[in-house]
């Protein structure tokens, strides 16, 4: 029968296609975790984007528009697979627009300094890097097919921001001073990033045996941890937890439990930007509701 | 020739860019519909591109590095018109502004790649290629938003009629231009805007928008350092983390 | 062979504002599906698709397709394409080699 | 940006005669257009495309599209996707060299 017939496909490395049969629920978890992702990227652009009209240089400004455009197309294409499991691209930003559907916890925090712009293409791209580049063995194949574009493409964020952070680790007390603060400020968000601890639970059984979910919470943020501490302590910097420490016998970082209790606050979109960036995304979308009218109006008569 | 006002010259050029493209790079994030997000951040990082090509002729001239040029100066030595420095307003100003201000664009570069100076000829054309993009992005909306319900065309022809005495202001010379001699600009600007006027009228007229009064004057004073207080603003916040240290590496 | 909006449970007014995108590389190379988007009509989604699909990668020539017009197999009877009795005699290993080595370099 | 069939100088009927197949092979590829067909409507043409171009070849999906619908950029108009100025900042070339030489030892 199908269902049997999909757990095959799936037990078999395939992959499932738009438009495919597929178990309601590997429907619903599919759509929660694009759509999650897309309203990311959506609301990703906004920290970075204020940096674009201050950007220090010609080159700086001209790459942080392609990067911040990156993260709006990488919307583009995700909202684009996600509408085939069943919801309108208007109804996914309609829904994010009234707070009525997530977007990561990195998103919701105010980007007060140049600074922050290079920790967010290193810190924060490097840590979805892990995410994205192990969903890449995703079962659905849209998903997989549009990740192999963004992971590309956020390489070379992780590269741009490696650039500015170095420059600036390197540059004079001040430049480096202003990156060690945006350090501390950003550890606990980025720690947060890739959620609690995995709890062993039918549901992650399912989601890892679905291959919607390929690699547990903690295994992401020691993939992280490795590539990235370095990038830290290389330059003489501080990483802001007295606690991290890399653990020789069990091959991995040992850290302070991160405040779960700040993160579900956050995702629930009481983060300190959280209402101010959804308010100024209502407030264009309002704006534009003319152009959306005559847009209608054109296509009926096109 | 006169070689400081062929730099002044080329910095209005590039000030003109650099201003319009800071502008469009103002939208990314918040275009009405994502792809022309995607198309109008393209078009944003171009025209700044345009703009550090012009700089680095400015300073094969005088020796500035770019960066200097663009973000080292008060707003009384920008030489851009006021067109360019007006915030973006709604879609639809933004909309015709991009029309407008790259047609006039378009003007420009055919008269410089027409000149005699081998530099400056190879890059107004090379330039000219890819505004062609431009072009085409701005002539799909205007036309679109003037068509296509009655409401959003009186919504177009009153950002038309808003931009239209500072778009004349784009042709207005540069301190210093007579002298720069046929060779450099061999189209005057009076010839310009004439040829300007004349391509923009057959767009606007076939998409149903009415050509307002010309009464050119208003949109004056860029080329010789009169701008209007959104430049400083605009500046100010341009120029902040640079000028925090124009010696450091950034 | 039902119709491919269909198939993804689109409305034929959603269908006919969602453009398929192919992107040709290069003179050599055939069209290539690499995407999507939302436009009002045909030629503001050649224009919308350039920036979106072209940034980075080559192309010399562009496609768009409104989602309306494209007719699909479904998957559900993959089936469909399996070579259910042996065509071996049809494929004749060489051939099936050569074949591989001259298809056109896709992404 | 005309209409192809207007490019290849197709009249309209002949257009919608005139089916371009596209062909997926394996779940982890794009549809690539590999040939079209002649046939009178959609199903037909999906029907012959099968025969045609999946006798040899691996396939998982089609589709066929009519030449009547499809929008394209002018041929001689390649020069449209060149990219004309320096566009390095996009590829963060010269951020990959000076990263290569300099990035401290990782993994």
């Amino acid at each position: 029968d199908k269902l049997a017939n999909f757990e095959a496909i799936v037990a078999s490395g395939e992959r499932i296609e738009a438009g495919e049969w597929m178990p309601q629920q590997y429907r619903a978890e599919c759509l929660r975790l694009i759509q999650m992702h897309a309203n990311s990227e959506l609301m990703g652009a906004l920290p970075e984007r204020e940096w674009i009209p201050r950007a220090p240089t010609l080159r700086r400004k001209m790459a942080l528009v392609a990067k911040v455009q990156d993260e709006v197309g990488h919307a583009q294409l995700l909202y684009r697979v996600a509408e085939d499991l069943g919801k309108p691209r208007p109804q996914m930003i309609e829904e994010l627009l009234a707070g009525r559907s997530k977007f990561h916890n990195v998103f919701h925090y105010p980007v007060p300094t140049w600074a922050d712009v290079a920790v967010i293409q290193v810190f924060v791209d490097g840590a979805a890097m892990q995410t994205q580049g192990a969903l890449r063995s995703s079962s659905y194949a849209p998903y997989a097919r549009v990740l192999k574009r963004i992971c590309y493409e956020e390489d070379f964020h992780i590269r741009l921001g490696i650039d500015v952070h170095r420059t600036l680790a390197e540059g004079t007390g001040p430049q480096r001073a202003m990156l060690q603060d945006a350090i501390n400020r950003w550890w606990q968000p980025i720690m947060h990033f890739f959620g609690p601890r995995d709890q062993a639970s039918p549901h992650l059984q399912t989601m890892m045996r679905w291959r919607i979910k390929v690699k547990t919470n903690d295994e992401l943020r020691q993939q992280f941890l490795r590539q990235f501490v370095p990038l830290i302590t290389d330059y003489g910097l501080q990483v802001p937890d007295p606690q991290l420490r890399w653990n020789e016998a069990e091959q991995r970082y040992d850290y302070s439990e991160p405040d779960w209790e700040e993160f579900k606050r956050v995702i629930r979109g009481e983060g300190p930007k959280s209402a101010a960036r959804l308010a100024l995304r209502n407030e264009y979308w309002q704006r534009h509701q003319w152009v959306r009218e005559a847009l209608d109006a054109w296509g009926m008569a096109a | 020739m006169n070689q400081s006002a062929l730099a002044a010259y080329l910095i209005a050029v590039a000030d003109d860019e650099l201003i319009i493209g800071h502008r469009h790079s103002e939208w990314t994030g918040f275009a009405p519909d994502i792809e022309s997000d995607v198309a109008l951040s393209s078009i944003a990082q171009e025209e700044i591109g345009h703009a550090r090509l012009f700089y680095e002729r400015v300073s094969d001239l005088t020796g500035n590095d770019p960066d200097h040029i663009a973000f080292g100066r008060p707003p009384a030595e920008f030489r851009n018109a006021v067109f360019a420095e007006r915030p973006n307003g709604d879609w639809g100003y933004s909309m015709v502004r991009l029309f407008l201000y790259d047609r006039a664009d378009q003007e420009r570069l055919n008269a410089l790649a027409a000149g005699e100076l081998r530099p400056v000829a190879d890059l107004a054309s090379t330039v000219r290629r890819e505004e062609r993009y431009h072009l085409m992005f701005g002539e799909q909306w205007l036309r679109r938003l003037a068509s296509a319900t009655e409401a959003s065309r009186a919504r177009m022809q009153q950002a038309l009629d808003r931009a239209w005495p500072e778009a004349l202001g784009v042709f207005e010379p540069v301190a210093g231009q007579e002298e720069l001699g046929a060779g450099v600009v061999p189209v005057a600007p009076s010839e310009q805007l004439a040829r300007w006027r004349q391509s923009v009228a057959a767009v606007l007229e076939s998409v149903g928008l009415r050509l307002p009064a010309a009464n050119g004057g208003e949109g004056t004073g860029g080329r010789s350092g009169r701008h209007s207080d959104d430049l400083r603003v605009l500046l100010d916040e341009m120029t902040s983390v640079w000028r925090s240290d124009p010696q450091a590496k950034w | 062979m039902p119709r491919l909006a269909e198939l993804l449970g689109k409305s034929d007014a959603d269908a006919a504002r969602l453009f398929a995108v192919f992107r040709q590389d290069t003179r050599n190379d055939p069209h290539v599906h690499v995407g999507d988007v939302h436009a009002t009509d045909a030629e503001m989604a050649l224009v919308l698709a350039k920036e979106q699909f072209t940034r980075r990668d080559p192309c010399v020539n562009l496609w768009v397709v409104p989602y309306s017009t494209i007719a699909a197999t479904p998957y559900d009877d993959a089936a469909l394409f399996e070579h259910v009795t042996d065509k071996s005699y049809r494929f004749g290993g060489s051939y099936r080699e050569q074949q591989r080595i001259t298809r056109p370099r896709r992404k």
